[in-house]
């Protein structure tokens, strides 16, 4: 059993993923006074797109057709390490948080050269803007992490989100507090969420990471949307073991829960898209220091206990 | 022996006067220096099997000429050099005969001195190197370098033209007054051993030194070090240096470099042993590595944006005889390392003005700026001459670089970090400031000029180089047992 | 240590033949990469065994020269880093016959084969020499033989600037480890390494500044690396590799023999050597991401490499200084692990470039462009070559620097002084890593992938075999070593321990060890998906031919590679964001027309360092120099001025 | 006998003054000439009792510096067509100031200098007021020939002080040295006639033209 819970969580959040865009959408819908798409509008998309048949560039090489499946097996592999409710994921180890990190980081590298493979101005340009928020964002997220670490004791995920109970919110509330906030940022300019970027224009020149897959169509880009909605489980997940200390023993409430959780920081993502303007490009920069600004608060305040 | 050393030359460079046939003299030229190398082969490897307590004198004995360590090793310094810039100047003066000088700078043709004065004046000179080594009365001692100044006088007049003309004067005139001032050393040390009745012979004073009058001894001292010191090319006395070595021939200029300076070091040395023995070692140390230490400081000034390359090795000279001076003064293991760099100093040197005048020759410019790409023109001289560049700047394997290293070393060891810390630093500006000049001549694409016929590089005047660089190369990668003894006993008796 | 020695001398003859047969390029040549190849093989087997024994060898013999001795040792921590060294060499060796092919005739190949060979061998003289004199020669012939290299492109005015910057650091480096050998000479007798004695207080402070800067010029760490983005993109490709894989890491080991002279460390040493590294990690990432050639880029990059080396061993000196003797090991492992993983992916990153250079004959970013196409091999060659650069799982770039990182995490959630230390170096790692990032895409992405930006490089063509299979080789070891990254623990834990003792080494291997396994497995876990992921989309497309179109340019007809993002427009925001670091200079088009014809704009990434700081001391110095000057005006009566004032001036002030 | 010797060296101090202040060439080639003269008969007036050696040796010395020099200098003159004038590159009075100045100078370095074992006082001082007086005359003065004048007014000091002191030499030695005075001063008689072949004058600052003074190319 032990093996196959770890398991199971794994499967389920690849299975849960594609929820959470759908809420985004409802909620934002919502606030529109629309009646939106439904909930499991992706899982729809995707299917479809698995059946198409897809067009390549002429420019493009094998870079532009490894490059999504490649993203896609590395968000994979991160989720391997992210805990499920506050439990131990299947790979769970000193450290295991940088391996986290830099497997994004990979997918990263993966899409951006995938698009820059196609030669255009536009795709090249969503390229740089994503290498240049993930330079500020990524040391915000790891100096969070850090934090979190030095909060639980723990290196690992697991160890630290184990060591996180409802009794150090109230020890140290600001300290979570901050990291919730700092987290919150990062997921949304790493997911491309609105302020940091828009998910809904595709032609604007203010384009980040919808501009970079412009060119995929067919299974490749369902790699794609199913790499970002798991991206996006991956730190609303993270967000929700913070904010959700483990409380009862038992693993069905405590499952339960943390997807409300999960949904939560959807429904946040959404409530924040229909209530604020997108920032000004040279605006993200900024915003991403924040975020780095609260890490490191956090991280001194922790020191300092 | 020693007689012999010193007569065959004189001899010889009598008979060059009266020579006419040119190739004849130059036999005569290239046979007198053999064979004095051979009898200096002779006497060092005397000295090797009578081991280190071998004298040449009876102690007691008023000996004018004779052999100790010290004067050994620069006698072999002295013949060694002279051998190869025989070999030079043979292929040289061959070559002036065939097309006489057009100036590099201004264009203008000029003559050439005879090439028996030349050459009588070049044996001449070499005997009375010799007698320098030999000499044990600091009076003598004191004739015979300003002897060498007199003959070496008409050596770098060999160009007869406006600028060597101006160089001589220079040298003969600062040489004079400074080793004037050396005689007045001199005659203080004899004032300050009138009591003791010690003399001006080395061995007296080296015995009676316990009854030295002190205030006498270091005034002594003072005028010997500043009057050798000019000859020897320690700044402030350095400035008759650049312009002699710059405007004299190749062959005269390794001369200069390579064993006149270090006849007055010798002379020097001879000073500093004395006042040693009589317990002021730390006062003549004191001021030895000071001008020590100011001489490379000097060098490395004047080595960044130098102008004209042969005044640059004549920098690198000063830099080098700072730090000979600079290791004796500061005594010890670094007595040891100053004479290491003597030795590899002089062939090294020897190496790089012959060098220098293939490139003369091949260019027919001094300046820097004007030389480029000799890669191209002559791939020869060019590899000799960065060589030559790496091996006097001391990177390993060369006794150079352990010379430095061992000066270092007592410099650090004696917790002198003021002294150490600026040596490295303007080491390390002598370094670029070189490094950049031969950069510069050595590589890159070369024009040919209007006219130019291509040049077909002289062995006899790379031979030698080549020659020299090999031997300082081994000296750093093997220091031959003999050499070793020899140096440290010359070091011992040098130090006391 | 026979064998090691033989190697030696084998690339000695080599290198001797070589210069011999200069008359016939190709059998010099012959000569130069086969002896090259044979001494690879012992030097290698040799340092494998006293690895994989951790028995330490050693060779002893009278030298007839002061203070030397032929003391040869091969401990451990030599044995580690003649791997890399012997390694690559012969890698390089074989790559070089194919890349030198094309200036036989033009160059001296016979020259460029002994130096060559020359290299190699000092450098295994510099790893296994135990007296200073023998480390020093080791050291000088190092770097003569490389200055000769980089300037093997002689004719270009960079490459002479290069090799004199070069030269001039190098010697400067040089004389100070002569002042720290002097520092630890004995009182008497040859400068043994074993013979040295300790220091403490002001002597030993002076002596670590003394190593730190001697050494650090050599390994090029900021601000001591002003020669290395010159010089290795001036040599050739092949020998870029062995200079930027291996021979700036003779500084680094040089620094590793320095601290292990002068134990125990105060804290502040930990701390300089902690902040350099992060200066360098940072700023050697920052930099990379501005230069607009593709070898600079990488010479960049090692700068940064080399900041991430010295940030783990600052963080390990500083735990070591607070008694955290587990977070040290896991440091100095991390460090020593980077070593070999960087000499790995830099090796072949540089082969890339060589082959870039060699097929398209530039190098410039801006010039290139779709190279993929024309030259697939070395495309994915050098895009898993700037994947493990970056520490992407699963190569080996990440397993060293998940040590460091592990080590940092111990100091984190340890308590004390040594947790600030950990987030500073984490933080400077994690920094440095996203920059490098963006370096390497921009630089592979701009090079590769595409539209050629120039006619010149749309006719590149592919690399020979011999330039193609040493590719392989490395590319296949940066994923080996990823995956059995515990594997290479053990000899990198005990290296660390002959240098620190064992408290500082071997307790790594027990602790880093299951962390590392994970991590192992995750890269086959990230492989086995990938295949998977693979398989999923090969199935769904079930057969189907992808039809071709052009590019999506959001409805633009007539896309041209003109419109194409260059390099500086893919850095531009960050470069933006960092111009008061980095003072690129550029020029930007003032349009005043309504409808004007043609604009330009240019940037232009400038050597910082080199240009505000080392420049303007030259310049400083060498007007101080002009001043003198007049003191040989010409004028003889003040000459002799001279003699009488300083006379006067010594009788007045020693009587 | 001491009594004369004091007199001639107060005679020799005099002789200083006086070069410091003559403006006519041949005036002090004279000077320096009487100068020499005088400080060859030195050690006959100090020594008390009379050595053929010494007398033979005070003799070659005198006819050296009083005849023979005198002579080749008075030749180069004319020969190289310089004037009549020494041309000082400092005013007279200063050139007076400095020598009293080298002469404070000197006698104060003859206090902490005392000499054992001679009975003639002044000895030190005197002998090195002359060596100072002779650096003036080189490096106050524009001419090559009285440079030459220079270095034979050090050697006169030098003379002064050797002779005086009676340090017993080898004859070989002492006649070494004064060979090598004499073909020096020979020599630069020769180095004249060329520089006023190729000069056309034997102003020494035509002599200026090897030089590292990178003259405003600094302080930018």
């Amino acid at each position: 059993m032990e093996i196959v819970k770890p398991l199971a969580q794994y499967l389920a959040a690849l299975a849960l993923a594609p929820l959470l865009p759908g809420v985004i959408n409802r909620v934002k819908a919502f606030f529109a006074g629309r009646r939106g798409q439904p909930v499991l509008q992706l899982y729809y998309d995707l299917y479809k797109l698995s059946r198409k048949t897809p067009v390549y560039s002429r420019t493009a090489t094998w870079v532009f057709r490894a490059g999504p499946a490649a993203s896609l097996a590395a968000l994979l592999a991160a989720l391997l390490v992210l805990p499920f409710a506050g439990r131990s994921a299947p790979f769970s180890f000193d450290g295991d948080f940088v391996l986290l990190i830099y497997l994004l980081g990979l997918a990263r590298f993966a899409t951006v050269l995938a698009a820059l493979d196609t030669g255009s101005a536009f795709e090249g340009m969503g390229a740089s803007r994503e290498m240049q928020f993930a330079v500020f964002a990524e040391p915000a997220f790891f100096l969070g992490l850090t934090a979190l670490a030095r909060a639980g004791g723990h290196a690992s995920l697991a160890g630290m989100f184990g060591a996180l109970t409802p009794g150090i919110w109230r020890v140290a509330a600001p300290v979570l507090a901050l990291l919730t906030a700092s987290f919150f940022i990062v997921l949304l300019a790493e997911n491309s969420r609105v302020p940091a970027d828009d998910p809904n224009t595709h032609l604007e020149l203010t384009m980040i990471h919808e501009v970079m897959v412009l060119d995929h169509s067919g299974p490749d880009l369902a790699c794609i949307l199913y790499g970002a909605a798991l991206k996006l489980w991956l730190f609303a997940s993270l967000i929700a073991c913070v904010v959700l200390p483990r409380r009862t023993g038992s693993w069905a409430t405590d499952s339960a829960l943390f997807l409300l959780a999960v949904l939560g920081t959807a429904a946040a993502v959404g409530v924040v898209e229909s209530v604020m303007a997108r920032l000004r490009l040279l605006k993200v920069p900024y915003m991403l220091i924040t975020a780095f600004a609260f890490s490191a608060l956090a991280l001194i305040f922790q020191m300092s206990r | 022996m020693t007689r012999a050393l010193i007569l065959l030359p004189l001899a010889a460079g009598a008979l060059a006067f009266l020579v006419r046939d040119d190739a004849a003299r130059r036999r005569l030229l290239l046979w007198t220096a053999a064979l004095h190398f051979l009898l200096t082969a002779l006497t060092v490897w005397g000295w090797a099997e009578g081991g280190a307590g071998f004298e040449f004198f009876p102690p007691g004995g008023q000996a004018w000429f004779a052999y100790d360590p010290l004067g050994l090793l620069f006698l072999g310094i002295t013949s060694l050099l002279f051998l190869g810039a025989s070999h030079y100047a043979v292929s040289y003066l061959a070559g002036e005969k065939r097309d006489p000088g057009e100036d590099a700078e201004e264009g203008f043709i000029f003559n050439n001195a005879p090439e028996a004065v030349f050459t009588g004046c070049l044996l001449l000179f070499l005997a009375a190197m010799t007698a320098v080594t030999a000499s044990r009365h600091m009076g003598l001692l004191w004739a015979m370098i300003e002897a060498t100044t007199l003959l070496s006088a008409p050596l770098i007049y060999f160009h007869r033209h406006k600028r060597s003309l101006e160089a001589t004067w220079k040298y003969l005139l600062i040489c004079s007054v400074g080793i004037a001032l050396a005689l007045m050393g001199s005659l203080f040390l004899g004032a300050a051993g009138l009591k003791a009745g010690a003399g001006l012979d080395i061995s007296g004073l080296l015995a009676g030194a316990a009854g030295l009058d002190k205030p006498l001894l270091k005034a002594a001292f003072l005028f010997l070090f500043v009057g050798y010191g000019t000859k020897m090319g320690l700044a402030p006395f350095h400035t008759w240096l650049p312009d002699a070595h710059s405007e004299a021939p190749a062959v005269v200029s390794a001369l200069l470099s390579g064993a006149l300076l270090n006849c007055a070091f010798l002379g020097i040395l001879r000073a500093l042993a004395v006042c040693s023995a009589a317990g002021l070692a730390d006062f003549a140390g004191g001021v030895l590595t000071l001008f020590g230490l100011f001489s490379v400081v000097t060098a490395a000034l004047f080595m960044l944006g130098q102008r004209d390359y042969k005044r640059m090795l004549a920098y690198s000279s000063i830099e080098h005889m700072g730090i000979l001076s600079l290791g004796a003064g500061l005594g010890g293991g670094a007595m040891f390392g100053a004479l290491l760099g003597a030795v590899s100093h002089s062939l090294a040197k020897a190496g790089l003005f012959f060098t220098s005048g293939a490139v003369l020759a091949a260019e027919r410019t001094k300046r820097i700026a004007d030389v480029r790409g000799l890669r191209r023109r002559a791939p020869l001289t060019a590899a000799l001459w960065l060589a030559g560049f790496f091996l006097i700047t001391g990177l390993p394997p060369s006794g150079v670089f352990l010379s430095k290293f061992v000066v270092l070393r007592e410099a650090v060891r004696g917790g002198r970090w003021w002294l150490a810390g600026g040596f490295l630093f303007f080491l390390a500006l002598l370094f670029a400031g070189m490094a950049k000049v031969f950069i510069q001549m050595t590589f890159g694409e070369r024009e040919p000029r209007e006219g130019e016929k291509p040049f077909a590089e002289p062995s006899g005047l790379l031979l030698p180089a080549a020659a020299f660089f090999a031997l300082v190369l081994l000296l750093g990668a093997w220091l031959p047992a003999w050499l070793d003894s020899l140096l440290r006993a010359a070091a011992a008796g040098g130090a006391l | 240590m026979p064998l090691v020695l033989s190697s030696i001398l084998i690339l000695l003859a080599g290198a001797a033949l070589a210069l011999l047969l200069r008359a016939h390029p190709s059998r010099a040549q012959a000569a130069g990469v086969w002896s090259a190849a044979a001494a690879s093989a012992a030097g290698l087997f040799a340092a494998a065994r006293v690895l994989l024994t951790g028995r330490p060898e050693a060779f002893s013999a009278a030298w007839n020269v002061p203070l030397g001795s032929l003391t040869f040792s091969l401990d451990p921590l030599a044995a580690f880093f003649l791997v890399p060294v012997f390694l690559l060499s012969g890698l390089a060796a074989v790559y070089g016959a194919g890349y030198l092919k094309a200036y036989a005739g033009r160059k001296p190949l016979g020259l460029a084969w002994a130096a060559f060979n020359l290299l190699t061998a000092s450098m295994a003289v510099v790893f296994t020499a135990a007296n200073a004199v023998l480390f020093m020669t080791g050291w000088e012939l190092m770097a003569a033989s490389s200055f000769l290299l980089v300037l093997f492109e002689h004719e270009k005015p960079q490459a002479r600037r290069a090799g004199f910057i070069y030269l001039a650091a190098g010697g400067a480096g040089a004389l100070m480890l002569l002042a720290f050998f002097s520092l630890l000479a004995p009182a008497s007798g040859p400068l043994d390494f074993a013979s040295f004695r300790g220091l403490s207080g002001g002597a030993a402070a002076a002596a670590f500044l003394l190593a730190l800067t001697g050494f650090g010029l050599k390994a090029g760490f900021i601000p001591l690396h002003v020669w290395l983005p010159e010089a290795h993109p001036a040599a050739p490709s092949h020998v870029s590799a062995v200079m930027s894989g291996v021979m700036i890491k003779t500084g680094v080991y040089g620094l590793v023999r320095a601290l292990s002279f002068l134990k125990p460390w105060p804290e502040w040493w930990g701390w300089t050597v902690l902040a350099l590294g992060a200066a360098s990690c940072l700023g050697g990432a920052l930099f990379a991401l501005a230069q607009h050639e593709l070898k600079r880029v990488l010479a960049y990059s090692s700068i940064e490499n080399v900041g991430i080396i010295l940030l783990a061993l600052g963080l390990g000196m500083t735990g070591s200084a607070h008694g955290a003797d587990a977070l040290a090991a896991l440091a100095f492992a991390g460090a020593l692990l980077h070593v070999l993983n960087h000499s790995l992916f830099k090796g072949l990153l540089f082969m890339g470039a060589g082959s870039v250079l060699h097929g398209a004959g530039t190098a410039e970013l801006e010039a290139l462009g779709g190279l993929a196409k024309r030259m697939p091999s070395t495309a994915l060659l050098f895009l898993a070559g700037s994947a493990a650069a970056c520490a992407l799982p699963p190569f080996n770039g990440f397993a060293g620097e998940f040590l460091i990182y592990l080590g940092s995490f111990r100091s984190v959630t340890a308590t004390g002084p040594a947790a600030l230390a950990g987030v500073l170096a984490g933080l400077a790692l994690a920094s440095a890593g996203a920059l490098a990032a963006a370096a390497f895409v921009r630089a592979g992405g701009t090079a590769f992938l595409g539209e050629p930006r120039a006619a010149r490089t749309a006719a590149a063509h592919e690399a020979g075999a011999a330039m193609l299979a040493p590719m392989y080789v490395l590319a296949a070891l940066c994923l080996a070593a990823g995956l059995a990254a515990p594997l290479l623990l053990g000899p990198a834990a005990a290296a660390a321990a002959a240098a620190f003792g064992a408290p500082l080494g071997a307790a790594a291997a027990l602790d880093a060890s299951g962390p590392l396994l994970w991590v192992s497995g995750s890269g086959l876990a990230l492989l086995a998906l990938a295949a998977a992921v693979a398989a999923a989309r090969r199935y769904c497309l079930g057969g189907r031919k992808p039809a071709e179109a052009g590019t999506w340019d959001c409805g633009y007809a007539a896309p041209s590679p003109r419109m194409q993002y260059g390099a500086s427009s893919f850095s531009q925001p960050l470069t933006d964001f960092f111009q008061p670091l980095l003072r690129k200079l550029g020029q930007y088009p003032v349009i005043s027309e309504y409808f004007p014809a043609r604009a330009s704009f240019s940037t232009e990434a400038q050597a910082v360092f080199y240009n505000s700081f080392y420049m303007p001391a030259a310049a400083r110095i060498r007007d101080l120099a002009y001043r003198f000057s007049w003191l040989q005006h010409g004028r003889l009566q003040i000459y002799i001025l001279y003699i009488v004032v300083t006379l006067m001036g010594l009788l007045l002030w020693k009587l | 006998m001491h009594t004369l010797a004091e007199l001639v060296i107060v005679f020799v101090i005099l002789l200083d003054l006086a070069l410091a202040v003559t403006g006519s060439l041949s005036t002090c080639i004279r000077l320096v000439a009487a100068q020499g003269v005088v400080a060859g008969l030195l050690p006959l007036l100090a020594g008390g009792h009379f050595q053929p050696r010494a007398a033979l040796f005070a003799g070659a010395i005198v006819t050296l510096k009083g005849a023979v020099f005198p002579w080749l200098l008075l030749r180069a003159r004319d020969k190289s067509g310089a004037g009549r004038d020494v041309e000082p590159l400092i005013t007279y009075p200063a050139s007076v100031l400095l020598c009293l100045g080298a002469f404070i100078a000197s006698s104060w370095l003859g206090s902490r200098l005392p000499l054992p074992a001679t009975g003639v006082a002044w000895i030190v001082p005197a002998s090195l007021a002359t060596i100072f007086a002779g650096f003036l005359l080189i490096t106050t003065r524009t001419k090559a020939i009285t440079q030459v004048l220079g270095y034979l007014v050090i050697e006169n000091g030098i003379y002064i002080f050797g002779l005086a002191l009676f340090v017993e030499q080898p004859l070989m030695v002492e006649l070494a040295i004064l060979l090598d005075v004499f073909v020096a001063v020979f020599v630069m008689g020769i180095a004249i006639f060329h520089i006023s072949r190729e000069f056309d004058h034997i102003d020494t600052a035509e002599l200026s033209e090897l030089s590292d003074w990178r003259r405003g190319e600094y302080g930018r």
